[in-house]
């Protein structure tokens, strides 16, 4: 797949269709990888990267990148494209800059599910059937891939590409049974103690770095309201933890009907938080109030918070708990 | 353990409009007297609590020993807080902070330019009446003082009143455009510099204001025949602590809070063209 | 003899065409509700942003209250339903991450309805104080 | 040289708590290794290192600086200092423990700060030598020795225990209260380890990575680089890197209206937010080139400038292993390093 | 900073006597920026003001708190106060303490402090104000009247007398409305018709008035002085223009079973109609539902025989559009159902009969020529039997009938009374009632000429049951003061059923964004001192709409309501609220979020240039406010995530300061 995307690029970088590629950059170990932006062959050729540890959503980029000089091609994986959907619903992406080619996905690896089985000093990693040869200076170690695969993976919801000018690869489907909610269901089912010690516990590690804000398709804000000073509720650190859950519980109500549970916040999550638990709550709860609803899916779609219907439930009403 | 991140709670005892947007505070500890010393071109932290805080320069010369003052312009909520504020009113104050003119060191004995626009009068304001109450230590002052328009000149009463009448004091001040009621020269500061024909033997010039004004002195100055290692200027950027520890004003390796905010031009050159 | 009785905090949202006036309402029929509810006054129960109720908690509210115009009769025709929708999502929330729901309510009270304005406040108080100080949205610093 | 048999750690934990809080890596909730209070039962992280550093100790989060009272035109400074009770910090890694000596550059030279001093004075720490570093590891680029670090007490886990050096006064105090636990020992054993764990820090795939032509004195030469606009492209400008950071210290000053007087309060910033250097009148980095520049420049150069070529990052691999998109000093540095040799 | 000055009001023992004044003003005099605060008897008095004014000259004063009854009181005063001095109307900020504090609350210590509390928080709502200039937008010189009764044409007329332009939009083919179905009028028993059809003469002749009959209002848009509105005209498949109301097409129409609904159904007209002789219109309509040509393609007589060849049975309804600078809500009512009230036997037999159809079979122009027969057997009735308050005055839980007082039905039941017995003095009336309720001029004396002239039985007490038998009505009632039960064989029964606001009313209500109440009709923006303007800018409301009426009161509050309407039209220019959004354009990420949730379509996007990094620009898409548009709802600010939106007057600094002033 990495030469055949490769192969398009140049190709469409030498034809002129567009001047810059986003993509994903090698990095110094098989994992760390970075998206970058391509403008020649040379630079595909030195650093072009397209493996199962090429998680990262690009769509994001496109916010800046598709505001620039000429046209930009930008790789998208399944769940990319929804939250590519989104932004051009949000008016936040000018779709005539941009040339998408869908690129398949079946799951991206964790490093850290390596790790947390004890493997340290990864040098190197073979990726080939299903399974991963991993290289460390501690000598090698063979796992299966499914084993290393990201939490959030686990439960996709469609490998279907919602948008795209070009399909490499076979084209998908949505995973109308994904076990998504099962957490959200678990949780729920606790009592509010239960639910209130679990919460607790996870964001009193929030150490605030914005992290995931930053890397949020959703979060495009010009400037976040707990950047600025004048919003009356900026906030640096968590200082309390009252400013975590404000924090945590506003970004999710911000996103709540725009988020496409793409799954970057608790990726890039350094302190391990299962944010998602939280976007998915508002994803499922807007599900059962108001009817199916995926965000990004139909960029013409009426947003659930940018409509209402008169027979809508009360609020407080109902609910499972 | 004194602490220089907690302030001293200080009292506003006068409070004097300068121009539409510009008020002089004179601050002195509850108990009478100043809160700290400080020498010529040193700033301090003012704050009120729950507002905000601001690094300040302190406009009062040294040598006066009852009291504290401080300009400032009308320009964020700390400032708009203390516009709004009535005489009596505690504010908090830490410092003094940064490096200050060299009064002592490489100014004394020297000729001075004193070039500034607008607000950036009030640093200098400390060195100039260092200068009068040691005027014996310098040579020949020249003050190139312009502005708006005459109301925006600040200090205008003691300038007139005291400074033009101190000995071997020359001071020269334009407006930006012309208006009723001012015969005096009109213009911008850097054209005005080389109007004067100013000499550069044993002088220093000390020069702050905007910095389209600095930026257009500095070769004037040059053309006057004055080197980088003659000209100081002192520097405003987003300080926080004040005492470098914060990270956020540096210039390069240098941090405006501690290694400045005076510097001699030559020094700047040594800096990254961050600003 | 209990001297110290728990006094909760509330915050009342009112919107100012239906709700503020049903507490105008109750005021002039003299319908008595326990001084802990405050009200403050929104344009529409629309205009309630979640940042408020979580603010309130902050400071020490232990209770929080929205209280708007029927829905179909918004003022501004359709700012009710939305409060309703933006709520019922928020509310779930707050139970999702263990906070007590009955902390937080959403009433449809008429300008007609100072009798229903009164006894919801005194019901709402009721329940909060039965809840206790609210210790899960607090924030310490607050504290006296 | 004392060791310590494996068998009595939890006993020796227990003395040491006895007479001051004993913080240690123990593995949380999600598996990862963070400094806990140690308490009865509770078990050290075999992990190489903690997630966040160490640094938490000496310069936390956030921490109150003073209070205000405001009361008509009245203002009352409130101190609020208190001495800081002791404290050990036990298995801070070769890494962290370098930091602290960064730290110290930037908070005990004058003016001092004096919160800082206060818990600086009241720890204890003791490092536990690398038996298995990663591939993040590079702390041997800043010639730091993870074999045998600094501390108060540094210690190497053994085969059935740990051998134990005091290096200071505090150090040899600490283990003098621990005595009992204690029998003396060569140094043989820990030679022995040391040369195991050298090898392996010889393989590790940044073990080539050097400081050369890198430091002081590079502000001109680096500044202006091309690389800076790749580099610096996909960052997101969170502050993960900041923050797991051992050596990062820049902070913030925050005033909080508690309802009943203001609380000033400090907390750590990243000069990677856009709104680190924002003031009223414009910010002069406003673009994430200038501000991710500003971060690699001042551990690279502009730190060493002002600290006797002492370079501001101690290679803990920390932000290689979070950084959300893969971005870490070790690119900056091959890739300032590249460009210069291309020049 | 602001100066503030707080100002607390006795209300003469109104606040003072639950509320200790003195102690709230010192409390609230050490708050930061309070300058000064001082109570007084009655702020809202000449005198209060003159204090308030001089306070804000001495103390430069640059902001208020009023520490009194609601805002919804005297807001407006004190803010008119304070403008005088030079100091901007929203810098001025009342807090509640009589509505939400003196009047609730009986403990003194209790409700001081909620006082001072809802004084902190008014204050520090006050810190955060900013002066706010109101915007100016023109007016459409012309009214929109909704309804063609009398309440409809006596705005409409005493509007167009003033100069004005005004358009009736009436859904039947006639203006006229419930009046023309009327007899006699009560107390004077002067002729209905009479009265009203020269008045609707008059609108049709008067050049200032267009009639749009059979038309219906199919959207508003818009905002005072500047509403658009769409009305249907329903296709009457006669040309309006070409039609004489010769009435030749109605009397030849061989569809003849067509139920006339202006006698109340009692008696058939046909297919195509004039409702009544003295329509205005005019004009002849074809119903479509009935017409054999509309429905099956063949008849066409009604087209043969007219001389004009106005029939099309082609036409179709045409939407037009006209502005508007106010709209006048006058859509009347109608007697709700009787079909309910089973009880009574309404739907068992042809005698039990509504009060409005009584009228019909009184009316001279009705179906029995104004002769009082029997609907079943066209004889004379001997035994009448009113039965009052049916669905009037009923419990809450009654979901039948109304809670109200329907006010008009006494008096019609005493002139239906009256005028039977002049007519047909062998006649026995009984009316059984609740409360006979007889307020107004000459009212009561009228009830008791029925009473003690005419000999009417009225019996306090209630019917149980009516049932046919043997053609004759058996009334079951109780005589509350005899306390007895009765037993009444009657020829006819009288229902005088409650009035309901029209059926229309509910969804023009949300078309013009109106309030209404729970029983449907319109509020006014206050109940006594705005009582024909809804709280809506730009719609006022005239008649039944508002609340149950009789002529008289319809008639004057329509002229009330016309001399509203006239004070907005007379303006060149409307001043706007200017508590409306406004988006920070910098912070804007022109995401739609806001532009979804705007019921007034007040937010449009542009794309603009904005400074980027390093002196580049960067051309982004932001949204902005049209502040005539935009009515302050400020749904638009939550739905914004960056909180560029903001709605002045009610800023997010602003509420969350009045939260933390509350729970401090």
């Amino acid at each position: 797949m990495q030469a055949m995307m490769e192969k398009r690029a140049k190709e469409l970088l030498a034809d002129g269709t567009v001047n810059r590629v986003l993509g994903w950059s090698a990095g110094e170990f098989p994992y760390d990888i970075t998206p970058a932006v391509f403008e020649t062959a040379k630079e595909l050729e030195d650093a072009f990267v397209y493996n199962d540890f090429c998680a990262a959503n690009l769509s994001k980029y496109l916010v800046k990148e598709s505001r620039k000089e000429g046209k930009i091609l930008v790789f998208l994986k399944p769940c990319d494209t929804y939250s590519f959907n989104q932004l051009l619903a949000e008016h936040r992406i000018l779709r005539e800059n941009i040339y998408v080619i869908g690129v398949p996905c079946y799951g991206k690896a964790d490093v850290e599910k390596l790790k947390a089985m004890g493997i340290e000093g990864i040098t190197g990693i073979v990726m080939q059937n299903g399974t991963y040869t991993v290289e460390t200076v501690y000598g090698d170690q063979t796992v299966k891939a499914a084993d290393a695969m990201a939490e959030r993976c686990l439960s996709c919801k469609s490998k279907k590409h919602v948008v795209y000018d070009e399909l490499l690869g076979d084209e998908g489907e949505v995973d109308a049974d994904c076990n998504r909610f099962d957490m959200v269901e678990k949780l729920e089912a606790m009592t509010p103690d239960e639910r209130f010690a679990f919460w607790r516990g996870e964001l009193s590690r929030c150490i605030r770095c914005n992290a995931c804000r930053n890397v949020c398709p959703a979060c495009t804000c010009e400037q976040c309201v707990f950047d600025n000073p004048n919003s009356g509720v900026s906030q640096k650190a968590a200082v309390t933890s009252f400013e975590e859950n404000l924090f945590h519980i506003i970004r999710a109500f911000h996103v709540a009907g725009r988020c496409t549970d793409c799954g970057e916040c608790s990726r890039v999550c350094p302190q391990h938080i299962p944010l998602h638990l939280l976007n998915r709550k508002f994803i499922k709860d807007i599900n059962e109030f108001y009817g199916d609803y995926q965000a990004g899916a139909d960029p013409e779609a009426k947003p659930p918070l940018g409509t209402y219907d008169k027979a809508d439930r009360e609020a407080g009403e109902g609910g499972r708990h | 353990m004194n602490e220089t991140l907690i302030p001293y709670a200080g009292v506003v005892t006068e409070i004097t409009g300068q121009t539409p947007d510009v008020k002089t505070f004179r601050v002195e500890a509850p108990e009478g007297g100043k809160l700290f010393e400080h020498l010529p071109g040193q700033c301090a932290m003012l704050s009120v609590p729950g507002i905000s805080e601001a690094m300040i320069s302190i406009t009062s010369s040294p040598t006066n020993r009852d009291f504290m003052e401080f300009s400032v312009k009308k320009c964020g909520c700390l400032t708009d807080w203390l516009h709004a504020m009535d005489e009596g009113q505690m504010i908090t104050v830490r410092g003094p902070y940064g490096r200050h003119f060299p009064v002592e060191e490489e100014l004394k004995g020297k000729n001075l330019v004193f070039v500034a626009g607008g607000i950036g009068l009030a640093p200098l304001r400390s060195v100039i009446n260092y200068v009068r109450d040691n005027r014996a230590n310098y040579g020949r002052v020249d003050i190139i003082y312009g502005s708006r328009s005459k109301e925006d000149l600040v200090y205008y009463n003691e300038i007139v009143s005291e400074w033009t009448n101190t000995p071997d004091f020359h001071v020269h001040l334009t407006i930006d455009r012309e208006q009723e009621g001012w015969d005096g020269h009109v213009g911008f500061v850097p054209n005005y510099i080389s109007e004067l024909e100013l000499s550069a033997v044993n002088a220093c010039a000390l020069v702050c204001g905007p910095p389209i004004m600095i930026k257009f002195s500095l070769p004037n100055l040059l053309q006057a025949g004055f080197d980088k290692t003659q000209i100081f200027t002192t520097m405003e950027l987003r300080m926080k602590c004040g005492i470098g520890k914060c990270g956020r004003c540096n210039i390069g390796n240098k941090y405006v809070c501690k290694d400045g905010p005076v510097f001699r031009f030559d020094q700047l050159d040594e800096l990254p063209d961050e600003y | 003899m209990q001297v110290n009785e728990y006094k909760p905090k509330i915050v009342a949202f009112c919107c100012n065409w239906c709700s503020y006036a049903g507490a105008d309402g109750a005021g002039s029929a003299r319908l008595a509700y326990p001084a802990e509810v405050k009200i403050i006054r929104v344009p529409c129960s629309c205009r309630v942003n979640p940042m408020f109720i979580l603010r309130a908690f902050q400071r020490g509210a232990d209770g929080v209250i929205i209280a708007g115009c029927h829905p179909g009769d918004c003022h501004y025709t359709s700012g009710n339903y939305f409060t309703r929708r933006r709520m019922a999502l928020l509310f779930s929330m707050l139970d999702y991450l263990g906070i007590e729901r009955e902390r937080t309510r959403v009433e449809w009270i008429s300008a007609a309805e100072g009798a229903k304005f009164s006894k919801t406040m005194s019901e709402f108080a009721a329940t909060v104080a039965s809840l206790g100080e609210n210790k899960r949205l607090e924030d310490l610093r607050c504290k006296q | 040289m004392k060791k310590l048999q494996k068998t009595q750690l939890q006993p020796f934990f227990a003395a040491l708590a006895a007479n001051a809080s004993l913080y240690l890596p123990v593995d949380n909730e999600v598996g990862k290794a963070e400094f806990k209070k140690w308490q009865d039962g509770v078990q050290m992280s075999t992990a190489l290192n903690t997630l966040r550093s160490a640094k938490d100790f000496f310069f936390p989060q956030t921490e109150n600086l003073m209070e205000f009272k405001m009361e008509g035109k009245r203002i009352d400074v409130i101190d609020t200092r208190e001495e800081c009770e002791d404290f050990v910090l036990f298995g801070v890694r070769a890494c962290d423990a370098a930091s602290f000596a960064i730290l110290d550059r930037v908070y005990l030279v004058d003016p001092v700060d004096t919160y800082y001093k206060n818990r600086r004075e009241h720890g204890t720490v003791v490092t536990l030598a690398c038996g298995r570093p990663a591939e993040t590891c590079f702390c041997g680029t800043f010639g730091i020795d993870a074999t045998d670090p600094a501390g108060d007490v540094t210690a190497w886990e053994l085969a059935d225990g740990y051998a134990l050096r005091a290096n200071t006064e505090k150090g040899e105090a600490l283990l003098a209260s621990v005595a009992a636990l204690l029998t003396d020992t060569d140094t043989a054993e820990v030679e022995a380890e040391q040369a195991r764990v050298r090898a392996i820090l010889a393989r590790l795939p940044l073990s080539g990575l050097t400081t050369e032509g890198l430091g002081e004195g590079m502000t001109k030469e680096f500044f202006a680089r091309p690389e800076w606009a790749a580099l610096s492209e996909a960052c997101l400008g969170c502050g993960t890197c900041t923050f797991v950071c051992p050596t990062c210290q820049c902070y913030d000053i925050r005033d909080f209206d508690t309802g009943h007087g203001i609380q000033r309060f400090r907390c750590w910033d990243s000069c990677m937010y856009s709104d680190f250097t924002k003031m009223a009148h414009g910010n002069p980095r406003t673009s994430q080139l200038e501000r991710f520049r500003q971060r690699f420049m001042h551990k690279l150069v502009y730190f060493p400038d002002n600290n006797d070529g002492i370079f501001g990052c101690v290679g803990c691999g920390r932000c290689l292993a979070r950084c959300p998109i893969s971005m870490n000093i070790v690119k900056v540095m091959k890739a300032l390093k590249k460009g210069g040799a291309e020049q | 900073m602001q100066r503030i000055g707080v100002f607390v009001c006795h209300c003469g023992t109104n606040i003072a006597g639950t509320v200790d004044v003195v102690a709230v003003a010192k409390a609230l005099g050490q708050e930061p920026g309070v300058v000064f605060s001082t109570e007084y008897q009655y702020m809202c008095s000449e005198s209060g003001q003159q204090l308030m004014r001089a306070a804000i000259r001495e103390h430069k004063l640059t902001g208020v708190v009023v520490c009194s009854c609601s805002p919804r009181m005297h807001e407006a005063t004190f803010r008119k106060a304070a403008a005088l001095e030079g100091v901007n109307p929203y810098m001025v900020e009342i807090a509640n303490i009589r509505e939400h504090v003196s009047w609730i609350h009986k403990d003194m210590a209790e409700a001081t402090e909620k006082a001072v509390i809802l004084g902190r928080a008014a204050i520090a709502k006050v810190h955060l104000n900013a002066p706010l200039q109101a915007g100016e937008s023109p007016v459409t010189k012309r009214a929109l009247v909704i309804g063609g009764g009398i309440a409809g044409i006596q705005t409409a007329l005493d509007i167009a007398e003033a100069g004005f332009e005004v358009d009736i939009v009436e859904k039947s083919p006639t203006i006229g409305g419930k009046m023309a179905q009327l007899d006699k009028t009560f107390p004077t028993l002067d002729c209905a018709a009479c009265i009203l059809t020269p008045k609707m003469v008059d609108a049709a002749q008067n050049e200032k008035i267009n009639i749009f009959a059979y038309s219906e209002l199919e959207s508003v848009k818009g905002y005072i002085g500047n509403f658009k509105a769409q009305i249907r005209r329903k296709a009457r498949f006669v040309d309006e223009t070409k039609c004489t109301g010769c009435g030749i097409c109605t009397e030849k129409c061989p569809q003849k079973k067509v139920p006339n609904e202006f006698n109340m159904g009692l008696d058939n007209r046909r297919a195509i109609y004039i409702p009544f002789a003295q329509a205005v219109p005019k004009v002849a309509t074809i119903d479509a539902n009935y017409c054999t040509m509309m429905k099956t393609g063949k008849c066409g007589i009604c087209s043969k025989v007219c001389g004009t060849g106005a029939i099309d049975y082609t036409q179709k309804d045409t939407v037009i559009e006209r502005e508007y600078g106010a709209i006048v809500v006058a859509t009347g009512f109608n007697p709700i159902d009787a079909k309910v009230y089973n009880e009574y036997g309404y739907m068992d037999s042809p005698d039990v009969v509504t009060s409005l159809e009584l009228e019909r079979l009184m009316n001279a122009a009705g179906p029995t020529n104004g002769t009082l027969l029997r609907p079943s057997d066209k004889t004379h009735p001997h035994t009448i039997v009113f039965v009052q308050c049916v669905g009037s005055r009923c419990d809450e839980t009654d979901e039948r009938g109304k809670p109200y007082c329907s006010k008009i039905c006494c008096m019609y039941t005493a002139k239906h009374a009256m005028l039977i017995r002049e007519k047909y003095p062998d006649t026995d009336v009984y009316v059984f009632y609740i409360d006979v309720r007889t307020p107004g001029k000459n009212f009561d004396e009228f009830y008791r000429r029925a009473v003690e002239q005419y000999g009417v039985h009225y019996i306090k007490g209630q019917v149980g049951k009516v049932v046919e038998q043997n053609g004759k009505l058996h009334v079951q009632a109780s005589d509350l003061l005899a306390n007895e039960q009765l037993h009444i064989d009657a020829d006819l029964v009288v229902l005088a059923t409650a009035i309901e606001p029209d059926k229309t009313a509910r969804s023009l209500g949300t078309m013009l964004t109106a309030s209404m109440d729970t029983n449907d009709f319109f509020t006014e923006a206050h109940p006594k001192l705005r009582p024909v303007e809804s709280p809506t800018a730009g719609i006022f409301l005239s008649g039944v709409c508002q609340g149950p009426k009789d002529i008289p009161e319809t008639v004057s509050q329509a002229s009330a309501c016309a001399a509203k309407v006239i004070g907005v039209l007379a303006k060149d220019k409307l001043t706007c609220n200017p508590c409306v959004a406004h988006s920070d354009e910098l912070l804007c990420n022109g995401c739609s979020s806001c532009e979804k949730v705007c019921p007034y379509g007040a937010i449009s996007y542009s794309d603009k240039e904005f400074r980027g990094p390093n002196r580049t620009t960067l051309i982004r898409r932001v949204a902005s406010v049209n502040p005539a548009v935009c009515q302050g709802c400020g749904a638009c600010t939550v739905a914004c995530p960056s909180g560029a939106m903001d709605l002045k007057g009610f800023s997010n600094k602003q509420i969350m300061a009045e939260v933390d002033a509350i729970c401090k």
